[in-house]
């Protein structure tokens, strides 16, 4: 069941991935967009870090997307398709992926099946978030804020 | 008693301190002081001094760079002592001999302490040490307050006698990593078997000399010296001629000879006929030159060849007499002793010349006899004794020297004779073109000496009189240290 | 008495040397007590010398050694000593004696000198030096003394400073003197290096003494032709001769005491002193060294008496005269008449002092002038001078029985006839005798005789001071004869260490007859050719060509010049011209090639070495650009390099594994 | 204790940043003269182990990868932080006048200096890199900002050679720490690398610091970024920053690799007895007095390079005891020029050669003919006791390199003496000095006066007393591993 | 389900944002592509502390989150100058944009 369901969402998300890379028009690009990253949580779901993939769902589609099809609104009347493609830019791509692949089919000890675990609640990351990992939360905690104020100010009209 | 000759050592340099930061007019009577201090140590280090005893005495000996072998070592023989005298006489005559400068007393006072530490350091790091430390204020001195070309002079003065001293260096390093020690007299003992083996002891050899041969200076490596001194001021021509050409010799006796027997006796020919060419040239130089303070220098160079001559004709024989060596080398110390004071003291009468007519050209002066005839007469003193007139002081040492090396090198020894007619044609020329003839108009109005002139003049003089009357003062200073290295050669 | 005298013997010299220096320390006003200072020191010295010579009459063979150790080097010690035997006691008397004349005489001749004291400080020291030279037991102090001599003698010489004929003289003198020197000096430390000691007589050990005398070997031809030497150069033979004429520029009273009686007889000194190295191994009283003593002497005799012809100076006629009686004194001493040259020297030493004391009276007279041509008839004027100065001339010319010079020269005539090698310089020698009388002649009748000609006009006798020592040695040149004579060769035997016997019969003797000839030969034939010779010399009118070449003194001087003196001179600026340009032209070229290396290697850093790395900056830098062009500097470029840069990581690992 | 000179300058660095202006110097100096202080009392403290690299303090830092936060001290490390402290004070005393931004300056300076203390002390070859790295920043935004001739220049040119050098560096850590798998320098001086390995690890490393130590013919930054460098700045390349490279040579590619060193050394000896003979004649026709110190520099880290190359006790220990008496006499030279400079804003030999300068400025003359004769190997100058040192050691191996190095000695005498004439000595009553009114403050500054004093003092000392170094040198040496390949 | 396939997959999704970052010219569509490859990233670290031995502390899930915070962040500030960038250049094309033109 699982492979059946990877290959699926596999193909899907880089469907939609490949989609919001290449298509023209912005919207649909970031439709396409909003897609994969709904395709991104799907593999968290089904790798078992549920909570992630939710957070995944709500920043990326929920807000995210969001976010970039109002920036499109915004910039609409001139900018709405994007025609220029560099091919060079596929070609590095392709070639990244060439090397990244051949690492890994390279390497030996990676085709391992996962084992069962006991679920990952989410308790037990709250605990840890307000343990461990106090220090980081903190600094995100800023680093939000200050990207907040930081799109505010810059987004504000200048006053004349 | 060992602390008096670390006393001679620093008492000028605490001199030189003193003077640089006492105010200008107390200069000199602090440079003056400094070296009565260290000559009334000299003095009794000579009273000290047993002169019946050959090796080392008032030894103080310290570890110092123990990963170089080298040692505080200091100690006085009979030579060294003086050599240590030698100096303590000169400088204050020298620093009489013009108006000073602050600096001028200080860096005088430094290659004072230079000049003592090479005659009593036992130690070849030591002495190497000290044997430098008179070269910066050697040349200082010269390109500071030198005449005119200084410049050149000052700076072949330094280039060359640092060529050499690197050679020196470098030699000594290479029979150190053989020998492992720098210490004279072990060196010493060793030199018999030889230093070195192979073609090493030839570079070794070769370094030394050089170093040393420019240092004295020895033929052809001679030509920084006329310029030096010609341009030097008097009191530094003085000392660099009374008392650092001694350094030179000084190694010779300490370093080339007990060091390189077996070498300097397959050189042997090739030396003498370089100390013979010193000799010769350099007289003969002398008479072609028409500037009386050149003149004197080369003349400096010719009686250093004497010492040359002398040293080599010894170390150069395969089979030595004792008689002839002790001859040899008493004379060479006495001439050391004999050069010193007299060249010193014609460099003085040069300065005062100069002083008085602003030039020192031989066609300058003319008729000084009838203006000034106690100035005549003191500089005709040093004249004799430096072309050696018996009853003054040169002609003992050279006596000595021709007796001991005629034994030994005959056919040298005969054409080195040459030097001694020479020698008195060009003071006899000196004397008619200064001295006699009518009056010149620009000499009228010449004061003869004055008291503070005469002051330095009649002691100096009169000491020209007792060695040569009288030398077993001097010669009592050495006769075991002779007797001692006489047989170490032989 | 002679023994405190030979003990204390270091005071002959002492006493003029003292009053030498107390003099010096005196202003120049102290003019009398100057002159006393240095009479006192010569007539105690001349009464001490009469002591020592008192002292030693009685004894034949009589030596008095007194030696003592100057200093010590090493392991040895070096030791001087005085010797008082019949050579040395003669010799001081005499030149005590002598100089005490010349004191006195100096004290009216200089009587208008400024440097009156130093004149005498000089005279004294000069004395000293030269009683040293008597006296010394050691060739080295004998030798010392001797230079001391030949500073004296420059200083006299020199002594009108500002004439620059006389310091080119008084330079002449001791250089010349100083090459016979540096032989005497040669010789002296080879002796020294051969037999260990330099003392003549040191009580079996000395080098003059049989053991000393065996240690030399064969060096001793060459030790003692190299001593010779010295007495060649200080007793003016040839070819050593030049500088005595030209001492003449030295005031009178110097010429006689120095160059006439006392020093350049010293040479002849020398010689009889160490006779002994000259005779070792002498086969018949011949030896290679005497041989050369004996040319050189006769050559000496003949070249100067020829010369002497031909002179106008009265002083320089004087000087030749002197060099050739050395000659002939060399010539004795080699041919092995030992005593005979020493009494000629004594005998000398008064007639020449007293012929030289006689110019000096004339030239005084006359103003200064010393030609003789313009001299003539001062018989009249100057009737004291005339008497001894004929005394002196006939000494000195050999007219026998009364003067003592002919005495001496038999004597030496004699010795030349026995000699075993040649005849020839006896011929030579007798020929000399005649040379010696034509000249002397000449000089009278120049000088004394004929019409008075130009300078003299006021010409006049000396001072009583003056005219007193010169009567005092005519007495004494007559008187001397009586121990001179063959028969009772008082003097003779005195030096030979024989007991001398009166035997009237060998008063007359063959040679006696001969000298006799032969003088009046000389005197007949100048009277001949002389009598009323105006300003231009007879010998000069018939023989222009020899006279010029006898009035330049043969061109000697001239020679040495072209030769000897300008191969030094052209030696002495070949040595200036390499110091400066080649010995110090090499450590220049030194320098100039470390320059060159600086400036060769700085072009290197600079054009090669740093410009390469610029030049691969700015290669570095093109490929840089042309990537920027391409991307117009966007943040894509960067990010795509960063791509590239992973992918290059990546095959980096890939390289790894 | 000596652990505290890294965090001490480093604090003062930021501190300073935060004081008014007129504070900063003061600041700056306490700072240095107390890291000076703490060098002095760890260097003379008794019964310190100097034989051995003894470990100070040692944190975990990237357990993961092996990184330490590792110190340690032995006699070399101390006897070149010695130096770095003296240098530091110094500069900071020839800085004194500094007006342009002096907080800024003086953070920057405290930078380097708080870098090379750390390089000097690490004992991580990561944390050594860090602060190898640390130093390069600084550095050019001294000479960018307060340089002078040409300063961009010289700036980019040393910032590059020190990349460029880092980069090598870096290659053969990488490599060491692969194969040994540890950062650790004293694990790492106990391992036994293969020699293929080795034979060309050690180059690559060894390059790369060498390039620091001014090697021919990778030197020509020194030259040009002494002369662009501020005073201060000078002082710290040549008293500091060139000996980073000669003691992680010593430190780090000797001792790691000595079977490489071994293959190896002869030519670095060529190398570096080309650089002392190319330098000194290089030197001999510059014109500008800091070029001519400049390559003088390069020539006194020629023989550093060559006692290095003799690889044994002797020769090893005099190449420390020269780096200590080249960092005295090059920041005494630099400083000396330097102080001539902002008086006259000259520094061309000719135009100093019509000012008298010995008249005007006797202090600094004098102290400049000290320096000349501690440079050119005078004895009784520490220069001297470093050379011979030197040359016995290498004679062993390299004979024929002490003889041109002979060559080189004379050629510095001559280029120093030269240097010297000119710029003070030069005939002025032959050329009466037309140009250049006296200034008002051409008599020397107190601050100048004691960072010279301390200066000569310094190499007087080690030049009469090189025992007090040797004592602590020579065991530190003796038990390195490069002595018994 | 290997982790083979996965890590496959999270690389080629970090190359499509590549491409998109490097090949579009939309100042949009390089954030689009940049939160791509964050995206991968993410989903490697789930990968790997899924895949790896259990019981693991479960720093994959921790890292991921806060990346997610992050690119969160990110996007917003980014989208943010692209709306300044816009009002004051009138274009969103990063080709006209090269102010950090050396």
């Amino acid at each position: 069941m699982n492979s059946a369901a990877f290959i699926v969402i596999a193909i899907l998300t880089l469907a939609a991935a490949l989609a919001a890379a290449t298509l023209r028009k912005l919207v649909h690009a970031a439709l396409c967009f909003a897609a994969a990253f709904v395709g991104v949580a799907a593999f968290y779901f089904l790798l078992g870090a549920e909570f992630v993939g939710l957070i995944q769902v709500f920043v990326y589609v929920g807000a995210v997307a969001v976010l970039i099809v109002f920036t499109i609104l915004l910039t609409r009347r001139e900018v709405e398709e994007d025609r220029a493609f560099h091919w060079s830019g596929a070609l590095v791509a392709l070639a990244v992926f060439a090397g990244l692949a051949w690492a890994i089919f390279k390497s030996a000890g990676l085709s391992v099946t996962a084992t069962a675990i006991p679920g990952l609640t989410v308790k037990q990351i709250g605990e840890m978030l307000m343990t461990d990992y106090i220090w980081p939360l903190q600094c995100i905690g800023l680093l939000l804020t200050a990207a907040l104020v930081g799109a505010l100010v810059l987004v504000m009209e200048e006053k004349r | 008693m060992a602390h008096l000759i670390a006393g001679l050592i620093f008492i000028p340099i605490l001199g030189a301190l003193f003077v640089s930061v006492a105010p200008r007019p107390y200069a000199r009577p602090v440079a003056l002081g400094s070296c009565a201090i260290t000559a009334l140590f000299s003095l009794e280090l000579w009273r000290v001094f047993n002169p019946a005893l050959a090796g080392l005495q008032l030894v103080a000996r310290h570890d110092w760079i123990p990963a170089i072998g080298a040692e505080l070592h200091l100690g006085v023989d009979g030579l060294s002592l003086l050599l240590v005298l030698l100096t303590s006489l000169v400088f204050p005559f020298a620093l009489l001999a013009r108006e000073l400068d602050r600096a001028f007393c200080a860096l005088m006072l430094l290659m004072q302490a230079a000049l003592y530490g090479t005659f009593t350091a036992q130690n070849f790091v030591l002495w190497f040490l000290f044997y430098e430390m008179s070269l910066f204020p050697g040349f200082l001195l010269i390109k500071i307050w030198g005449g005119p070309k200084r410049d050149r002079a000052a700076t072949k003065f330094f280039l060359y006698t640092f060529l050499g001293s690197v050679a020196m260096l470098l030699s000594f390093l290479g029979i150190y990593l053989v020998r492992g020690t720098f210490d004279f007299a072990q060196l010493a003992s060793l030199g018999k078997s030889g230093l070195l083996g192979g073609e090493a002891r030839w570079f070794a050899f070769a370094g030394v000399f050089l170093g040393l041969a420019v240092k004295v200076p020895l033929f052809p490596f001679h030509t920084w010296l006329p310029d030096a001194y010609e341009t030097a001021p008097t009191g530094v021509s003085m000392v660099m001629t009374g008392a650092l050409s001694k350094m030179g010799v000084y190694g010779f006796v300490r370093l080339l000879l007990p060091l390189f027997p077996n070498e300097i006796r397959i050189a042997g020919p090739w030396l003498l006929g370089l100390a013979v060419c010193s000799i010769v040239f350099t007289s003969l130089a002398a008479w072609a030159q028409t500037d009386l303070k050149r003149m004197v220098a080369y003349l400096s160079i010719n009686h250093l060849g004497y010492c040359m001559l002398g040293l080599f004709a010894v170390a150069s024989s395969a089979l030595i007499p004792p008689n002839e060596a002790q001859a040899a080398l008493s004379g060479v110390f006495l001439q050391v002793f004999n050069h010193g004071l007299t060249a010193a003291a014609l460099f003085y009468f040069v300065g005062l010349l100069e002083e008085r007519r602003g030039a020192r050209g031989l066609e300058d002066f003319g008729g000084l006899m009838q203006r000034t005839p106690l100035l005549c007469g003191w500089m005709s003193v040093a004249m004799f004794s430096s072309l050696g007139l018996p009853g003054l002081n040169g002609f003992v040492g050279e006596f000595l020297i021709f007796t001991g090396s005629f034994s030994l090198a005959a056919g040298y020894t005969a054409v080195a004779v040459l030097g001694l007619l020479i020698t008195a044609i060009v003071f006899l020329r000196a004397m008619q073109a200064l001295f006699s003839g009518p009056l010149a108009t620009s000499c009228a109005t010449f004061p003869d000496l004055r008291a503070r002139e005469t002051w330095v003049v009649v002691p100096v003089t009169l000491l020209m009189f007792a060695v040569g009357i009288y030398p077993q003062f001097i010669c009592g200073i050495f006769n075991s240290t002779v007797t001692g290295m006489a047989r170490l050669l032989g | 008495m002679s023994n405190w005298t030979a003990a204390h013997l270091w005071l002959i010299p002492l006493l003029p040397l003292a009053a030498s220096l107390a003099i010096l320390s005196l202003t120049k006003k102290q003019r009398a007590f100057a002159a006393g200072l240095a009479i006192a020191g010569q007539v105690l010295a001349l009464l001490l010398s009469l002591a020592a010579f008192g002292g030693a009459i009685p004894t034949p063979t009589y030596r008095a050694v007194h030696n003592f150790v100057w200093f010590t080097f090493g392991e040895q010690a070096l030791r001087l000593g005085f010797l008082l035997d019949p050579l040395a006691s003669v010799m001081l008397v005499m030149i005590t004696f002598v100089s005490l004349c010349i004191f006195v005489f100096s004290l009216g001749y200089m009587a208008k000198d400024e440097n009156f004291g130093r004149f005498f400080a000089y005279l004294s020291f000069f004395s000293a030096a030269m009683l040293g030279v008597v006296i010394a037991n050691s060739l080295l102090l004998l030798f010392i003394c001797w230079e001391l001599v030949g500073l004296a003698s420059y200083l006299l010489i020199g002594f009108w400073i500002h004439k620059p004929s006389a310091a080119a003289a008084a330079k002449k003198a001791f250089i010349t003197t100083r090459i016979g020197d540096l032989g005497f000096f040669l010789g002296m430390i080879w002796l020294y290096g051969r037999s260990g000691t330099l003392l003549f007589y040191d009580g079996g050990h000395g080098a003059l003494e049989t053991a000393g005398l065996l240690s030399l070997g064969g060096a001793a031809t060459s030790i003692a032709l190299l001593i010779f030497c010295g007495a060649v150069g200080k007793s003016g033979q040839f070819p050593l001769h030049v500088w005595l004429p030209d001492a003449m520029e030295g005031p009178t009273p110097v010429s006689a005491l120095i160059h006439a009686a006392t020093m350049v007889a010293a040479g002849v000194f020398l010689v009889a002193r160490v006779y002994p190295i000259f005779s070792l191994g002498a086969i018949k009283g011949v030896t290679t060294s005497l041989l050369v003593v004996v040319w050189i002497g006769v050559v000496t005799a003949l070249i100067s008496a020829l010369i002497a012809l031909a002179q106008f100076d009265i002083k320089r006629i004087l000087a030749y005269s002197t060099v050739s009686q050395l000659g002939l004194m060399m010539v004795s001493l080699g041919v092995g008449g030992v005593a005979a040259g020493i009494m000629h020297l004594l005998a000398h030493g008064f007639f020449k002092a007293l012929l030289f004391l006689g110019s000096g009276s004339v030239i005084h007279g006359c103003d200064e002038e010393q030609d003789i041509r313009r001299m003539g008839g001062l018989r009249g004027a100057m009737p004291v001078t005339f008497l001894t100065y004929a005394v002196g001339m006939m000494a000195l010319s050999g007219v026998p029985l009364f003067f003592a010079g002919a005495w001496t020269k038999e004597e030496i005539l004699h010795a030349t006839s026995l000699w075993s090698v040649s005849r020839l310089p006896h011929f030579l020698m007798l020929a000399g005798v005649v040379l010696t009388a034509l000249y002397m002649t000449r000089q009278m009748i120049y000088v004394f005789f004929g019409e008075r000609r130009t300078a003299p006009t006021h010409a006049h006798e000396s001072s009583s001071v003056m005219t007193w020592p010169l009567m005092v040695l005519a007495l004494c040149t007559i008187a001397f004869s009586l121990v001179l004579t063959p028969a009772w060769p008082w003097l003779h035997d005195f030096l030979l260490g024989v007991r001398p016997l009166f035997n009237a019969a060998s008063l007359i003797q063959p040679g006696l007859f001969l000298a006799l000839v032969l003088v009046a030969i000389g005197i007949g034939l100048g009277v001949l050719i002389y009598r009323g010779a105006g300003e231009r010399d007879p010998f000069a009118r018939t023989a222009p060509a020899v006279f010029r070449f006898l009035e330049n003194r043969m061109w000697l001087d001239e020679l040495y010049d072209w030769t000897i003196l300008a191969f030094a001179r052209f030696a002495a600026q070949l040595s200036d011209f390499l110091d400066r340009y080649l010995w110090d032209g090499l450590v220049r070229l030194g320098g100039e090639i470390g320059r060159a290396f600086g400036g060769l290697t700085k072009g290197f850093d600079e054009r090669a070495i740093n410009s390469g790395v610029n030049d691969a900056t700015v290669f570095a830098r093109g490929i840089g650009r042309l990537v920027a062009a391409r991307h117009s500097g966007q943040v894509q470029t960067y990010l795509g390099a960063i791509a590239v840069g992973l992918l290059a990581l990546l095959i980096f690992y890939a390289w790894l594994i | 204790m000596i652990a505290w000179t890294i965090y001490f300058t480093f604090a003062g660095a930021v501190l300073i940043l935060l004081l008014p202006q007129a504070l900063s110097r003061w600041l700056a100096l306490i700072v240095a003269a107390a890291g000076f202080g703490i060098d002095l009392a760890a260097f003379f403290a008794r019964g310190s182990d100097f034989a051995h690299f003894a470990t100070i303090v040692r944190l975990p830092w990237v357990p993961a990868l092996g990184m330490n936060y590792h110190l340690a001290a032995d006699g070399i490390s101390l006897t070149m932080t010695l130096v770095t402290g003296l240098t530091a004070t110094c500069a900071v005393l020839f800085s004194w006048k500094v007006e342009d931004r002096p907080n800024e300056f003086f953070f920057w300076l405290l930078l380097v200096v708080a870098g090379s203390y750390g390089v000097f002390l690490s004992a991580d070859l990561f944390l050594f890199f860090v602060f190898y790295e640390l130093v390069i920043v600084p550095k050019y935004f001294l000479i960018a900002i307060w340089g002078s001739t040409n300063k961009e220049y010289g700036a980019m040119k040393l910032t590059l050679y020190s990349f460029l050098g880092g980069a090598f560096v870096f290659i053969g850590i990488l490599a060491a720490y692969t194969t040994a798998g540890s950062l650790d320098l004293t694990q790492l001086g106990r391992f036994q690398f293969s020699p293929q390995l080795q034979t060309w690890v050690f180059p690559v490393l060894f390059l790369g610091f060498a390039i620091l130590a001014g090697i021919w013919p990778l030197h020509t930054w020194a030259p040009t970024g002494h002369v662009a460098a501020p005073t201060a700045g000078s002082m710290l390349l040549a008293g500091i920053v060139m000996k980073l490279g000669a003691y992680g040579a010593l430190r780090v590619a000797l001792n790691l690799f000595p079977l490489g060193f071994v293959l190896w050394s002869k030519w670095i000896a060529v190398f570096a007895v080309i650089g002392i003979v190319y330098a000194a004649a290089v030197a001999l026709r510059q014109n500008d007095l800091k070029f001519v110190i400049g390559y003088s520099s390069v020539s006194h880290m020629g023989f550093v390079l060559l006692g290095l190359a003799a690889g044994n006790l002797l020769g090893v220990s005099g190449a420390v005891l020269q780096m200590f008496s080249h960092g005295v006499i090059g920041a005494l030279l630099f400083s000396l020029a330097g102080a001539i400079y902002f008086r006259l804003h000259t520094r061309n030999l000719d135009d100093l050669s019509t000012m008298n300068l010995a008249r005007r400025m006797p202090f600094i003359a004098l102290a400049f003919v000290a320096a000349s004769a501690a440079s050119m190997g005078i004895p009784g100058f520490s220069g001297f006791v470093a050379e011979i040192t030197i040359l016995v050691g290498a004679w062993k191996r390299f004979p024929v390199a002490v003889g041109l190095t002979g060559l080189g000695m004379v050629l510095v005498a001559a280029f120093t003496l030269r240097a010297l004439k000119k710029a003070f000595f030069a005939d002025a009553r032959v050329k009466p000095a037309t140009a250049a009114p006296i200034l008002p403050n051409e008599s020397a500054m107190w601050a100048e006066k004691s960072g010279a004093v301390l200066l000569i003092f310094a190499t007087l000392a080690v030049g009469l007393f090189p025992k007090l170094l040797f004592d602590r040198i020579m065991p530190a040496v003796e038990t390195m591993r490069f002595l018994r390949p | 389900m290997t982790l083979q396939s996965l890590l496959i997959v999270s690389a080629a999704l970090f190359c499509i944002g590549l491409l998109a970052a490097l090949s579009r010219r939309h100042a949009i569509f390089i954030l689009i592509g940049i939160e791509m490859m964050l995206a991968a990233a993410g989903l490697n670290f789930i990968a790997f502390w899924r895949f790896g031995s259990q019981p693991a502390p479960p720093t994959g899930v921790m890292i991921t989150i806060f990346a997610i915070a992050i690119a969160a962040a990110e996007a917003a500030v980014g989208l943010a100058l692209v709306i300044a960038v816009y009002r004051h250049y009138r274009t969103t094309n990063v080709d006209q944009m090269n102010q950090l033109k050396g």
